[in-house]
């Protein structure tokens, strides 16, 4: 474990990754920027196993995957903060607990 | 090699550890412009990893796109808002009770599939030899991405530039208060919508002698 | 013309006659309408006659042919068709005969009803549909002119269909003869099983080869085929020919127009039943057990409806009831394997009570449509053609020697009395004592009508048109016109020397013989004839007999009641309420149908619907799933709290549940 | 060769696309863009009358083009013994349901129309399609029309109505989804006649049965899925009643002899006594409550559900007959028994219902109480109406008796008693019938709306008149429809008996 680095120890760190975006997300339920964060996080640690994938299986694929997903990432980040300024500007709030508008 | 160690090894960890700190600060702090800062330093972290694996090309863009770009405008947009924190924390420690077991549950779960029956050992993935000194890690993925994925990749600019758009027209501001001329509306008008002709009746000469 | 189409202009004839004034009923007018109209039966009657003689002198051979072919399905062809021998061109020549004289008398008796045209267009179809049913040479056929003349039987009882009894009536007699369809349907149903044809050559040859074979019906009771055949067959005829207890249509149909009681419900469709068993012959001959049924319902309808004549108050349905029993006459006959003489009966009494109908409803014009003869009486001087042509067809319908009631009902007493067939016995005193029984209601019917005090008086100055309180008049009672009286005189002619004339050819010489088959053993006609030595002989031998005897005894109970001391009837009626009341009641028959049958029925639906379709089906099924939606939905819609994050919660919560599924799994 | 079989698909539609493209404003000209449309349509089927083949079973006109290659799905049509005659019902319907609804129709005119000429091709694609999920296709598609129909042009309980006639076909069409798909996963093939002749365990065949049953008995509809037609009647406009009653009810003993019988014929031999059993209930069951409706145009409905009972009848009792005398003789006369009721019934129940819509129009009520003596004032349509009562009855010498005729003496080779249940139409149907007639047309009049009522005028008179000589043509020589379908008849019990079991 500790004389060479395995496919799962990547593997590892990006599913602690991925645990703590999601606690994130729970614990600042309300702050949508956070929450955006959060999300750049998870995508980091998909990103993580893409690359070490690709590292191991010497297949680039996974990297060409991860330049996709981090121009998705991009246009996501720049949407999100987008709607979010709008959304600021109509309600003077970005706390999500004040939108409860798909409530039927 | 330190005390039988591979550098390489310590170096991850040592990485692996700057970066789940900082992961944890960026969900923990209470100023939303420290958790953009440690989420800057957590994909430092990231970057080192991935140059650790050997991919230099994409290291080096996530550090160019994301701390350059993303983070600032994450950065821009935190400031920007004038924000009231204090709502916002509400419920933090409610919320930590299920929201750590869940997290815990789910890194439980997720290390359990990695781990178990060594699925991704070194035994099924062995470790890969070093590159050449003349291999281009940026060489590759250009050849790559431009000959197999030449489609996807003008899509993925597209998507760009829809976001681009899309960004611009969620967030300009149209103002009513500017008068502007509008050659369409100009060209197509007609006649019946600028004049009226009214049929009057011609109205007799006021007699002279009248009031 | 060959022969071929002859046979088809005769029902063509008819049906074109019937379109014409029926769909052009306005560019024809009513002159156009009735000559049309006769002139089409008067064709066919005379082409009938025609072919009549030509069997008679030109020996023409019987023809089989089919017109032309409905439907082939799996090699059975179903085929439009006719079978022409002595029996049919016998029908055909009665059909269009009094049909042609109904044409006549019709337009005498509607000439003021608005629905002129509709009424010739009716029975012009009628002699259509009866025409191709006695022509048919296949069951399917056959089939299609039962229904036929139903519909326009149907069509015709709700004539004036304003009235609601009227509509009552032939809504009744439509559903009771359905009731025997359905028998009907069934037996054709076992034909075609059984012989794999409805030809009726085809069938009739093969039937023979069927005698041994059983059809189980209820549980493990095997019934003979052919006796089944037989018997849901002759529930046909009992809805047709009105037998009980499928009778209670017919003396409400009386409800319609007196020409076609005359014609359909007397002469005509109500025998068509007598002639189907007739035609059937080769089959029911191979079946004891169903001629013995038929034979016990004829006995019943024959004695039992005759009863019921005598307290009727309604000139039309005294005569109905006595159809009734003379139609029970003729299935008793049938009943004893005496086709021949059922046939006979059949040809005779559609004369007579043609006659009789006519005259009746001749009474009936001068009465202003006053039909209940307590208001009636001493009317013999102001209709004097109509009062003797009436006193002829009753002597025909009593059957006084020398008149045609005579022979036929004689034949068919005493073929009942040579019979050994089980139950013959009762049948003969049934029906001997139905003698009695007719005459008391035939002499009745002219006492109360033409002879004693008038019971209506003349109110001078009164509106013709408008409908007066019973018993009253505007005008004193006339003789019919000339287009009423010709047809009663026409066909009180046969109604007295047709009996005379045929008796020997149609029951002894073998002129049925083509046509019917009677089973060795059977032949009870043959028997008869041993002892026949010439209609006159016949005549004088009848006066030593019991039903004459009995017949005499009916007319002079009658002459005494209701000529000389109408105390008695209203004393016996006193003495005896509860025998009155069955009587006057029917049997109670139509308080039982209405009660079990008809509010049965709407009952059941009532039920059906509103407890299993709307109740259980859509209510608890099918809203009820719809309701239960909504429920649940109302419930999980709790879950919908409208926040994002709860959102992502639960899709947090169902990706580690199933991870956890496949860590487990795996 | 012309693609015929294309063509009287797409023209109507096309035509309704038309009509619509004629826009609100000109109703006009929509109506005639539609009859034409539907004309063109009519006279299409006249080489598809003198072309077809009747010597043979084999599919005919056959059209074929790869739809959706991934999946192997085609664009396959072509025609058989059974397809024919409904096809033509179709088309000859098309032009009487513009024609009906001319002046009657006042609002959105040209949508009206356009959902009619498209509901015709649709249902003539249900009727050609040879290739599974085509036949889904357009069988699901003519959903939407008709819902539209009901929904837009309907009346006061309109949209519980259009609801509940929608989820009900749909939720049985999505289990013959599924019956269908796996058919193509086991077949490899989406072609109808592949699946003809693909082996199937008992097990299958059962589920697969029940899952077209599912779909086939809400459409046709058999007990206890019919509540959704007296709704669906009741509150459609009169042309989407005549659609309704006349041809779709139709697809669902269609889709019996295109489906389930040949697919699965061991299950529909082990089941048969479920479809009798159904059958006969509804025959008996639905004429009694037929017997007390109080609404014309639901008694006329229910007598639908009553006579398309003799359809299901007529298909199942094959099976009875083969047990009881080891061969296919009766059998044959209840399949084209049950075909020609089919037709027969389209006639009838569209002329009734043509016939309500005709008191409606005037007296905007469907009660039976509020009328009484119509014959008074309108004595040709009394003429009309008692016409195909009668019929509707099964009087010989129209087309009512032929279908149930053939099927009460077929079914007699099965078993005495299910001709006898069968044989109680004859009484029930009757009864509501001639009750109707008593009711509404014979009688003084009863009202001032009746005594205010007018004679047909041409237009109804043509309507009428047509279905009239269809009705009464048809009884009284069927053999040209009957000898359509002999061929195809052979084969299909030909083929039901063999087992396709191991």
């Amino acid at each position: 474990m500790l004389t060479s680095l395995s496919l799962a120890h990547y593997l590892t760190l990006g599913a602690i990754l991925m645990c703590i975006s999601m606690a994130g997300i729970f614990l600042n339920r309300k702050n949508v920027l956070i929450l955006l964060m959060c999300i750049e996080l998870q995508l980091l640690a998909v990103n993580m196993n893409f690359v070490a994938f690709s590292r191991y299986l010497d297949n680039l694929d996974g990297q060409v995957f991860v330049f996709f997903i981090l121009t998705v990432a991009a246009a996501e980040a720049a949407i999100g903060l987008a709607i979010l300024v709008v959304l600021f500007r109509n309600r003077r709030t970005i706390n999500v607990a004040e939108l409860d508008d798909l409530k039927g | 090699m330190i005390m039988g160690i591979d550098l390489q090894v310590i170096l991850f960890y040592l990485f692996s550890a700057v970066l789940v700190g900082a992961a944890l600060a960026v969900i923990s702090s209470r100023n939303p412009v420290y958790s953009a800062l440690f989420l800057v330093l957590t994909f430092f972290t990231a970057a080192a990893l991935w140059i650790l694996l050997q991919v230099e090309f994409l290291a080096v863009v996530l550090v160019v796109v994301y701390v350059g770009a993303v983070m600032v405008l994450f950065l821009f947009v935190v400031m920007m808002l004038d924000i009231n924190l204090v709502p916002l924390k509400e419920g933090f420690v409610r919320y930590m009770w299920i929201g750590i077991p869940v997290a815990l549950i789910m890194a439980f779960e997720l290390l359990a599939v990695m781990w178990a029956k060594g699925r991704f050992g070194t035994d099924q993935f062995p470790v890969p030899a070093d590159r050449a000194a003349d291999y281009s890690n940026t060489r590759a993925v250009g050849e790559w991405l431009y000959t197999q994925f030449l489609l996807p990749f003008e899509v993925a600019g597209l998507i760009l530039l829809v976001a681009m758009v899309a960004a611009i027209a969620l967030t300009v501001r149209q103002r009513k208060d500017v008068k502007t001329q509008k050659p369409s509306r100009q060209v197509r008008v007609k006649r019946d919508e600028r004049v009226r002709l009214v049929k009057m009746k011609s109205e007799a000469p006021a007699s002279k002698g009248g009031n | 013309m060959d022969i071929k189409t002859i046979l088809l202009l005769v029902p063509l004839l008819p049906l074109f006659g019937a379109a014409v004034s029926g769909l052009l009923r306005n560019q024809v007018g009513r002159a156009g309408a009735h000559w049309v109209t006769i002139l089409a039966v008067a064709g066919s009657c005379l082409l009938s006659f025609w072919v009549l003689y030509l069997q008679m002198y030109e020996g023409l051979e019987t023809l089989n042919y089919s017109v032309y072919t409905w439907m082939v399905v799996e090699g059975v062809t179903f085929e439009v068709g006719f079978l022409v021998d002595h029996l049919t061109s016998l029908m055909m020549c009665v059909v269009t005969f009094v049909s042609l004289m109904v044409h006549i008398y019709t337009i005498g008796y509607m000439h003021d009803d608005p629905g002129y045209q509709r009424f010739f267009s009716y029975i012009n179809l009628f002699t259509f549909a009866m025409l191709m049913l006695v022509m048919a040479n296949n069951f399917m056929q056959l089939f299609f002119g039962w229904e036929a003349v139903g519909l326009v039987s149907y069509l015709l009882i709700g004539f004036w269909f304003k009235k609601d009894t009227a509509i009552f009536a032939n809504m009744k007699a439509f559903l009771v003869n359905r009731v025997g369809d359905f028998g009907f349907l069934l037996g054709i149903a076992a034909v075609l099983m059984t012989f794999g044809s409805l030809d009726y050559a085809t069938v009739f040859t093969a039937a023979p080869d069927a005698a041994g074979e059983t059809i189980s019906v209820i549980g493990g009771m095997e019934w003979g085929l052919l006796t089944f055949i037989c018997v849901c067959l002759f529930i046909g005829a009992m809805g047709k020919s009105a037998q009980a207890p499928l009778h209670v249509w017919l003396p409400d149909s009386m409800e319609g127009p007196t020409p076609i009681s005359a014609l359909i419900h007397a002469a005509t469709m109500v025998t068509a039943g007598i002639f189907m068993v007739a035609r059937m012959s080769p089959l029911f001959e191979l079946s004891d057990a169903a001629l013995s049924f038929v034979m016990l319902i004829g006995a019943f309808t024959a004695f039992f409806m005759g009863l019921i004549g005598i307290v009727q108050n309604d000139i039309k349905r005294v005569v109905a009831y006595s159809t009734l029993s003379q139609l029970g006459y003729m299935t008793v006959a049938l009943g004893v394997s005496a086709y021949s003489a059922a046939i006979f009966h059949l040809m005779t009494h559609a004369f007579f009570k043609a006659l009789l109908f006519l005259g009746a409803g001749s009474v009936i014009i001068a009465m202003h449509h006053q039909q209940d003869m307590r208001y009636m009486g001493g009317l013999r001087k102001y209709m004097p053609v109509t009062w003797i042509t009436a006193w002829l067809g009753t002597l025909a319908l009593v059957g006084f020697p020398f008149f045609a009631g005579f022979y036929s009902k004689d034949a068919i007493i005493e073929v009942v009395h040579l019979s050994e067939r089980f139950g013959a016995g009762v049948t003969y005193w049934l029906v001997v004592a139905g003698v009695f029984v007719t005459a008391m209601y035939s002499f009745r019917l002219l006492y109360l009508t033409f002879h004693g005090k008038e019971k209506f008086e003349v109110v001078e100055g009164a509106d013709p048109h408008a409908h007066l309180p019973d018993g009253q008049l505007a005008h004193k009672p006339h003789e019919s016109p000339l287009v009423v009286t010709i047809p009663l005189i026409l066909l009180a002619i046969p109604s007295v020397v047709i009996g005379w004339l045929t008796i020997e050819p149609v029951l002894f010489g073998g002129w049925l013989s083509d046509a019917i088959y009677v089973a060795e053993g059977n032949d009870v006609v043959a028997a008869l004839g041993e002892h026949f030595h010439g209609a006159t002989a016949m005549a004088i031998h009848g006066v030593q007999t019991v039903p004459f005897w009995l017949m005499l005894a009916g007319f002079a109970v009658a002459t005494l009641v209701w000529r000389f001391r109408p105390g008695i009837a209203a004393t016996t009626k006193a003495r005896l309420p509860g025998l009155y009341s069955l009587l006057d009641h029917k049997y109670y028959f139509d308080e039982f149908n209405q009660k079990v049958f008809a509010n049965g029925a709407v009952r059941l639906g009532q039920g059906l619907w509103k407890k299993a379709d709307a109740g259980f089906i859509d209510g608890i099924l099918v809203n009820g799933s719809a309701k239960l939606v909504g429920r649940v939905a109302a419930l999980v819609r709790r879950w919908q709290t409208g926040f994002l994050y709860d959102y992502a919660f639960s899709m947090i919560i169902g990706l580690i549940a199933i991870l956890g599924v496949w860590v487990v799994l795996r | 060769m012309m693609p015929l079989l294309s063509l009287l698909i797409w023209v109507p539609i096309l035509g309704g696309v038309a009509t619509l493209a004629a826009g609100d404003s000109r109703p006009t000209m929509a109506k005639w863009i539609s009859l034409l449309a539907a004309l063109v349509t009519l006279v299409l089927c006249i080489p598809l009358y003198t072309g077809f083949d009747n010597t043979t079973a084999a599919m005919q006109f056959e059209e074929m083009r790869p739809w959706i290659s991934a999946f192997d799905v085609n664009y396959h049509l072509g025609v058989d013994g059974f397809s024919v005659p409904l096809i033509l019902l179709t088309a000859f319907f098309g032009p009487l349901v513009v024609i009906a609804g001319w002046e009657v129709i006042k609002d959105k005119v040209h949508q009206y129309m356009a959902a009619f000429l498209i509901m015709e091709g649709l249902m003539v694609g249900v009727f050609s399609a040879l290739d599974g999920l085509l036949f889904y296709v357009f069988f699901e598609a003519m959903l939407i029309p008709m819902f539209l129909v009901i929904g837009i042009w309907g009346g006061p309980n309109r949209v519980y109505a259009t609801i509940k006639f929608f989820l009900y076909t749909f939720l049985g069409s999505v289990f013959m989804l599924v019956g269908i798909i796996y058919l193509y996963l086991n077949a490899g093939s989406w072609a109808i006649t592949d699946w003809h002749a693909l082996p199937l365990t008992m097990v299958e065949q059962k589920w697969i049965f029940l899952g077209l049953l599912a779909a086939f008995a809400v459409k046709i509809p058999m007990w206890p899925v019919h509540t959704w037609l007296p709704d669906a009647h009741v509150e459609a406009p009169t042309g989407g009643s005549v659609i309704l009653a006349a041809i779709m009810l139709k697809i669902g003993g269609y889709g019996f002899i295109r489906f389930s019988l040949p697919i699965t014929p061991d299950a529909a031999a082990a089941l048969d006594w479920l479809m009798i059993a159904l059958s006969l209930v509804a025959i008996v069951y639905i004429g009694f409550v037929a017997l007390v409706q109080q609404d014309m145009k639901k008694l006329i409905a229910y007598s639908s559900i009553s006579h398309m009972g003799f359809v299901t009848l007529g298909l199942f009792i094959a099976f009875a007959i083969y047990r009881n005398s080891g061969g296919t003789q009766g059998a044959g006369l209840g399949v084209e028994g049950a075909m020609v009721q089919m037709v027969s019934h389209g006639f009838i129940s569209g002329a009734l219902f043509l016939c309500v819509g005709v008191l409606y129009d005037r007296v905007h009520s469907r009660e039976i109480s509020a009328y009484g003596g119509v014959a008074n004032t309108m004595p040709w349509f009394a003429f009309f109406a008692v016409l195909f009562l009668m019929a509707n009855s099964g009087l010989p010498g129209t087309s009512g008796f032929v279908g149930e005729f053939m099927v009460i003496l077929a079914s007699f080779r099965a078993n005495f008693w299910f001709a006898a249940l069968a044989g109680l139409t004859l009484i029930l149907g009757a009864a509501y019938s001639l009750w109707l007639v008593k009711r509404v047309i014979f009688g003084a009049v009863a009202n001032k709306d009746v005594a205010a009522l007018r004679d047909i005028n041409g237009r109804e008179a043509l309507v009428l008149t047509t279905l009239a000589i269809a009705v009464v043509g048809m009884g009284v020589w069927p053999f040209p429809v009957v000898d359509m379908m002999h061929a195809s008849v052979d084969q299909l019990l030909a083929h039901v008996i063999q087992s396709k079991l191991n």
